[in-house]
């Protein structure tokens, strides 16, 4: 029988039912960002499906190839992620910091260019309100297509901010030796988010940067 | 008299070397000791006195409504004002009111006592639920003071986005916060019900109140957050003058509908699944026996909370939504209805051959097997497509609702107010009045609400503040019925408080019910349990007495 | 006194709604009475007695499979009764009859403004005639309203950018509550009217007589299908849209009701709904062998002035039959 | 005790390998854009999509040494967004069919 430990919460019998309980919960979350992004999922399948013509004529003011650039940042951040895990899962606390530390790095870039997408947006007037403007067809539409831009990446971004926060957290922790063999939960649980976050981006792209390209 | 004898032996059992124990009340004192604590039981009393508060809140706007429909032509307040107050009335009720009201006190303070748990699985995360929930309600008190909100608690576009000048947004990030609180508290009570359960605690050992708060958690969670992103989006809509909603910028006012709808509808479950948990436990407690059909109660609370993300386009059937999905909506409504229905039928029998005695707790569920049964009947009309055209957005759904929410989640709610009274502060109130409550609860309610069902078919159309005059001798027998009721949630806030000083002595187990919370002390002390109970037996294993004829 | 409590029956279909409702109402009272007597009994005859010690348990009754099974599939059967009978009342109110008398319908805060084909406008009131379908083509300037007649026992949301539709046939003579059953606003309860059931001979008369055209000139007045033509020419839209195999934009005539085949291959069917999207957002959708030329005339014309569009490109079918191609969509 | 906390480890050369995928998956997605498939445009680069995530939940996530109960938690969330959208959007292509407004 395991007796708890130091790192077992004391309304945990051991650290197999602290590690089971945080897992599960970290997944239940998932669960309700899955719902959350799915909101925004079904007014984008609705108004996609409405008014075809004019989303392919507002994607393509979007930059595709920073788009494709963010998402390979992404997908190495997830690497760089699932890397961290398994350093962690081994007690190697260099490799963890490591590459806690380079998703932090990658996630910032992918913030980054975000920024700099979002910049020239604005100089552009293609921000949805008052000072937008659209040359061509079915304006309102396509501003309708902006509104869903800035919205589901932007509430992506925001869980990026959220997620290099966390991350920051964890690589502080990992330097100072809180993790170890036993122990790492905290950077698995942080790794499910990150990976969860690339996730809705590996959809994003391709709904809102590849439409109509041909 | 018979109660008057439970009342005395409690009384010698607070004498018991048990009582004088600390517990989670005594254990620290100050008001950091209280915002700061991380024991459930402290969160649930947090919980408590603010949603107890919102309620005064959410009744005072209901007083005013009642007070004003009682002339036909408008004289008490304006229309602005009106429309403002059944806002506030209903977005203060639904929101603050009863989708935290029995999860959040009774969830919190009874799960891990139920399931032998020290304390839920995630305690800061429980503490933080809370002020989650007071900094949305501090948001919406802020947009009532300032003007209040009169887009109807449905938020309907364009109306919201476009045409309403009033505190939307203010009201909507309320909302969006509040959303949070119970997400937080029902991954906590999902995860804590998966992994904290007492060994030989398996599900189907569970008690039944446990089985509905799961239930009433995977709504939460899968709902929550399309309600989250509903109201985000009318927020940015109306910061930012986009047309997500908007028809005349090519947004689809109906698509509002259904993703407000997939989480409103469900919410109704939120609210009813929890008092049906209560009743389920009240019942058997004071019928003496195991409860009739354990495992189909159980399983019908999850087909309930399964089923209900299927019908919300019934809320849709006059909104120009294709016929073809009103029709798929309406057989699915009429599905759901019938776990409804089991779970009634189950309780009944539960009656049969039992040793029943009528304690204040079970004459609430008594009342609210009687109003829950009008309420689901009467649903059964607003999801038969024909009838509901007729009936939709009048006085027949506001009562059918009220007799769901109000008839079904209040009275649970009062019944588990009552039945775990002693077990929260260690201390009985007064059995009499107690019941003189729960009657005028009862009576009150039904001279309330009834008329309304006639008001309704008659064509009176909700939300009106001034009306034709042959809808008025209705309305004052309404707002007749709204006084008694009045009276009847005042009475136990008086002798409840009353209790907190001067009331006996509670012992461990005043109504000598079965499960686990009642075989710690009351007040349980901070850890719960001194050492993790082993669970052996079903849940309600009352001593069987032989059965005269089997 | 039964009068106040029971809502006057005026159309065809109230006799229908009636009976489902008094069918629901029996089963339910005898469900809720069946509940009602089993618990007050139960609660009665085994209540705990005087002198009896109150950790006395009751019986071993746990269950019964055959119960639950029987409570499970009775109630679902009545509830599928239940379904379909609202299902085909509601699938007759949802189908018009090709003959009813048709009136445009545009609510506003917070009023309604109704238009018989013929010409007569009228707000706040409906005159209808006894014995006759009619049907009422309904949308919204601003937010969301509710056209509802309790007599009808008829009422449909009247949503902006969008047509709804709503018919019955009056049944019995009389002046009947028109309420608005949406929340819109203010004075979302004085958005009231009145539904007038006259006999025929009394509703041509009215029909043909019109104060309106009196009180504020020849302007005023006109059908919707004349003031149709008018925007028809005022816009420019036949300058593109005539007949001639060489015109810009596609023929008009006999256009409703037929398949349309865009640029992208895709398909719909010409209704009311898209021919108002056509002339707010004409490039959206461009009919397979057209440029996408036309500007669009969002914000130009009201949703009066657009449903009187509508009615004259409606009408064209009737004049200029013979040039009905099917090759142009 | 630390065999029942850390049962399972990735190798790195799977992580690797998958990470491969995954960039190769993005370049076959954006090839794919600019190609004419008519109406199968988005179903493929949805496929794509869910190829690539599926990849991420199954690996990078450890979704396969999780308990039954995570599967179960990955699929519900997955189920229910279907039911949202697939309801809703019920509705709105069935909008036209009856060929009457708003019915």
């Amino acid at each position: 029988m395991s007796s708890p430990g130091h790192n077992v919460a004391h309304q945990f019998d051991d650290a197999v039912q602290q590690r089971d309980a945080s897992t599960l919960g970290m997944w239940v979350f998932l669960v309700t960002e899955v719902m959350m992004f799915g909101g925004l999922f079904a007014t984008y399948v609705l108004y996609r499906s409405a008014y075809p013509e004019a989303f392919a004529a507002a994607s393509h003011h979007l930059n595709a190839q920073l788009g494709a650039m963010n998402t390979l940042v992404l997908l190495g951040s997830s690497l760089t992620m699932a890397l961290a895990v398994r350093s962690a899962q081994h007690g190697a606390r260099f490799g963890t910091v490591a590459g806690l530390l380079s998703t932090i790095a990658l996630g910032s870039v992918f913030l980054g260019v975000k920024a700099y997408e979002y910049a020239h947006k604005f100089e552009e007037k293609l921000v949805p309100g008052p000072y937008f403007v659209f040359d061509g067809p079915e304006g309102t539409h396509a501003e309708l297509f902006f509104s869903l831009y800035f919205a589901m990446t932007g509430l992506h971004a925001l869980h990026m901010v959220i997620g290099v926060g966390v991350l920051g957290t964890l690589a502080v922790m990992a330097a100072r030796g809180r993790f170890s063999v036993a122990y790492h939960n905290p950077i698995e649980i942080g790794g499910l988010y990150w990976h969860f976050v690339d996730i809705v981006w590996i959809y994003l792209f391709p709904l809102l940067y590849l439409l109509g390209r041909h | 008299m018979d109660d008057a004898r439970p009342a005395q032996r409690k009384l010698v059992n607070a004498m018991e070397p048990g009582a004088s124990r600390t517990n989670y009340l005594n254990a620290d004192y100050g008001l950091k000791s209280w915002l700061l604590t991380r024991d459930h039981k402290r969160i649930a009393i947090l919980y408590l006195i603010s949603i107890t508060l919102m309620f005064l809140l959410g009744s005072f706007f209901a007083v005013l409504i009642r007070l004003e429909l009682l002339t036909p032509h408008g004289d008490l307040v304006q229309g602005d004002t009106y429309n403002k107050l059944f806002t506030m009335h209903g977005i203060v009720m639904v929101f603050f009111f009863l989708v935290p009201s029995i999860p959040a006190v009774f969830g919190n303070f009874l799960l891990p006592l139920m399931i032998g748990a020290r304390d839920l699985a995630f305690p800061r995360l429980n503490l933080l639920s809370w002020y989650v929930y007071v900094v949305g309600a501090a948001f919406t008190l802020w947009a009532v003071i300032t003007g209040g909100v009169d887009t109807g608690w449905t938020f309907y576009t364009p109306y919201s986005t476009t045409a309403s000048h009033t505190n939307v947004l203010t009201t909507a990030i309320g909302i969006f916060i509040t959303g949070f609180s119970s997400i937080l508290t029902g991954l906590n009570f999902i995860v804590t019900i998966h992994q904290m359960r007492a060994p030989g605690l398996t599900w189907f050992r569970l008690p039944l109140f446990v089985w509905a708060h799961y239930a009433t958690s995977l709504i939460m969670i899968l709902g929550t957050p399309v309600i989250a992103i509903t109201i985000f989006l009318v927020g940015i809509e109306r910061a930012f003058q986009l047309g997500i909603f908007d028809p005349a910028l090519g947004g689809d006012p109906i698509l509002f509908q259904h993703l407000f709808w997939f989480y409103s509808h469900p919410a109704v479950y939120i609210m009813i699944l929890p008092s049906m948990g209560v009743v389920s436990e009240i019942i058997t407690c004071f019928a003496r026996k195991r409860i009739f059909g354990y495992e189909f109660i159980a399983v019908s609370s999850l087909a309930i909370a399964l089923f209900g993300f299927l019908v919300w386009g019934h809320h849709m059937f006059t909104s120009t939504q294709s016929v073809y999905a009103a029709l798929i909506f309406s057989v699915l409504s009429f599905a759901v209805a019938i776990p409804s229905a089991v779970k009634v039928f189950n309780w009944t029998a539960t009656l049969y051959r039992g040793s029943i005695s009528f304690e204040a707790p079970m004459l609430f569920a008594l009342g609210f097997i009687g109003l829950f049964t009008i309420g689901g009947l009467t649903g059964l009309f607003l999801a038969a497509l024909g009838l509901d055209v007729h009936v939709h957005d009048t006085y027949f759904v506001v009562a059918h609702f009220h007799y769901i929410m109000v008839g079904g989640a209040l009275m649970g709610y009062l019944g588990a107010v009552h039945f775990w009274w002693p077990k929260m502060t260690g201390r009985m109130y007064s059995e009499w009045a107690a019941r003189v409550s729960a009657v005028l609860v009862f009576v009150g309610f039904n001279l309330t609400f009834f008329p309304q069902f006639v008001l309704g078919y008659l064509g009176m159309p909700r939300r009106y503040h001034v009306y034709p005059d042959e809808f008025q001798v209705l309305n004052v027998m309404s707002t007749t019925g709204a006084s008694i009721l009045g009276v009847g949630y005042l009475v136990p806030l008086c002798y409840l408080i009353w209790s907190l000083w001067r009331g006996p002595i509670a012992s461990a187990n005043p109504w000598r019910a079965a499960g686990l919370e009642w075989k710690v002390a009351s007040p349980p002390p901070t850890e719960n349990f001194a050492q993790t109970p082993i669970v052996t037996e079903e849940a309600y294993s009352y001593p069987v007495r032989e059965a005269e004829v089997v | 006194m039964l009068q106040s409590l029971f809502p006057e029956n005026a159309s065809t279909i109230a006799g229908q709604v009636d009976a489902l409702f008094f069918f629901m109402i029996a089963v339910s009272a005898f469900f809720g009475i069946l509940i009602a007597v089993l618990v007050v009994v139960l609660s009665l005859r085994y209540r705990r007695r005087a002198g009896t010690a109150d950790d006395v348990a009751g019986e071993a009754v746990h269950g019964s499979t055959a119960l639950e099974v029987a409570w499970t599939g009775i109630p679902f059967a009545i509830a599928m009764v239940m379904f379909y009978w609202g299902a085909s009342v509601y699938m007759t109110m949802s189908r018009p009859p090709d003959d009813a008398h048709e009136i445009f319908v545009v609510g506003k805060q917070w009023m309604w403004k109704l238009q018989h084909l013929e010409g007569r406008r009228e707000i706040n009131e409906l005159h209808v005639p006894i014995g006759q379908p009619v049907k009422l083509t309904m949308t919204s300037e601003d937010v969301i309203h509710s056209f509802y007649v309790p007599a009808f026992r008829l009422k449909s949301d009247v949503v902006p950018g969008r047509y709804s539709t709503l018919w019955f046939e009056p049944t019995k003579v009389g002046t009947y509550h028109l309420f608005c059953a949406e929340y819109c606003g203010t004075e979302h309860s004085l958005m009231i009217g009145r539904v007038i059931v006259m006999e025929p001979n009394d509703f041509q008369a009215w029909l043909s007589e019109d104060p309106q055209a009196v009180a504020h000139g020849a302007a005023a007045a006109g059908s919707p299908r004349e003031r149709g033509a008018g925007l028809f020419a005022e816009k420019g839209c036949v300058t593109c849209h005539k007949s001639e195999s060489s015109a810009m934009g596609p023929k008009l005539a006999g256009i409703v009701g037929r398949e349309r085949t865009f640029a992208d291959g895709s398909t719909a069917v010409a209704d009311l709904a898209y021919l108002r999207e056509s002339i707010l957002n004409p490039r959206e959708k461009i009919v397979a062998g057209y440029e996408a030329v036309m500007p669009t005339f969002q914000g130009q014309i009201d949703e009066e002035g657009l449903l009187a569009l509508i009615e004259y490109i409606r009408s064209l079918r009737g004049e200029e039959s013979g040039d009905v191609e099917g090759s142009d969509g | 005790m630390s065999h029942a906390v850390n049962p399972h480890s990735t190798p790195l050369a799977t992580l690797i390998m998958v990470f491969l995928a995954l960039v190769a998956l993005t370049g076959l997605t954006v090839g794919v854009a600019y190609i004419d498939l008519g109406a199968w445009s988005t179903p493929v680069a949805l496929l794509i999509a869910t190829v690539k995530a599926l990849l991420v939940v199954v690996i990078f996530m450890e979704l396969r040494f999780g308990q039954p109960l995570t599967w179960l938690a990955a699929v519900t969330g997955v189920l229910f967004m279907a039911l949202l959208i697939g309801l809703t959007m019920a509705d709105v292509i069935s909008r036209g069919w009856l060929g009457v407004p708003g019915r």
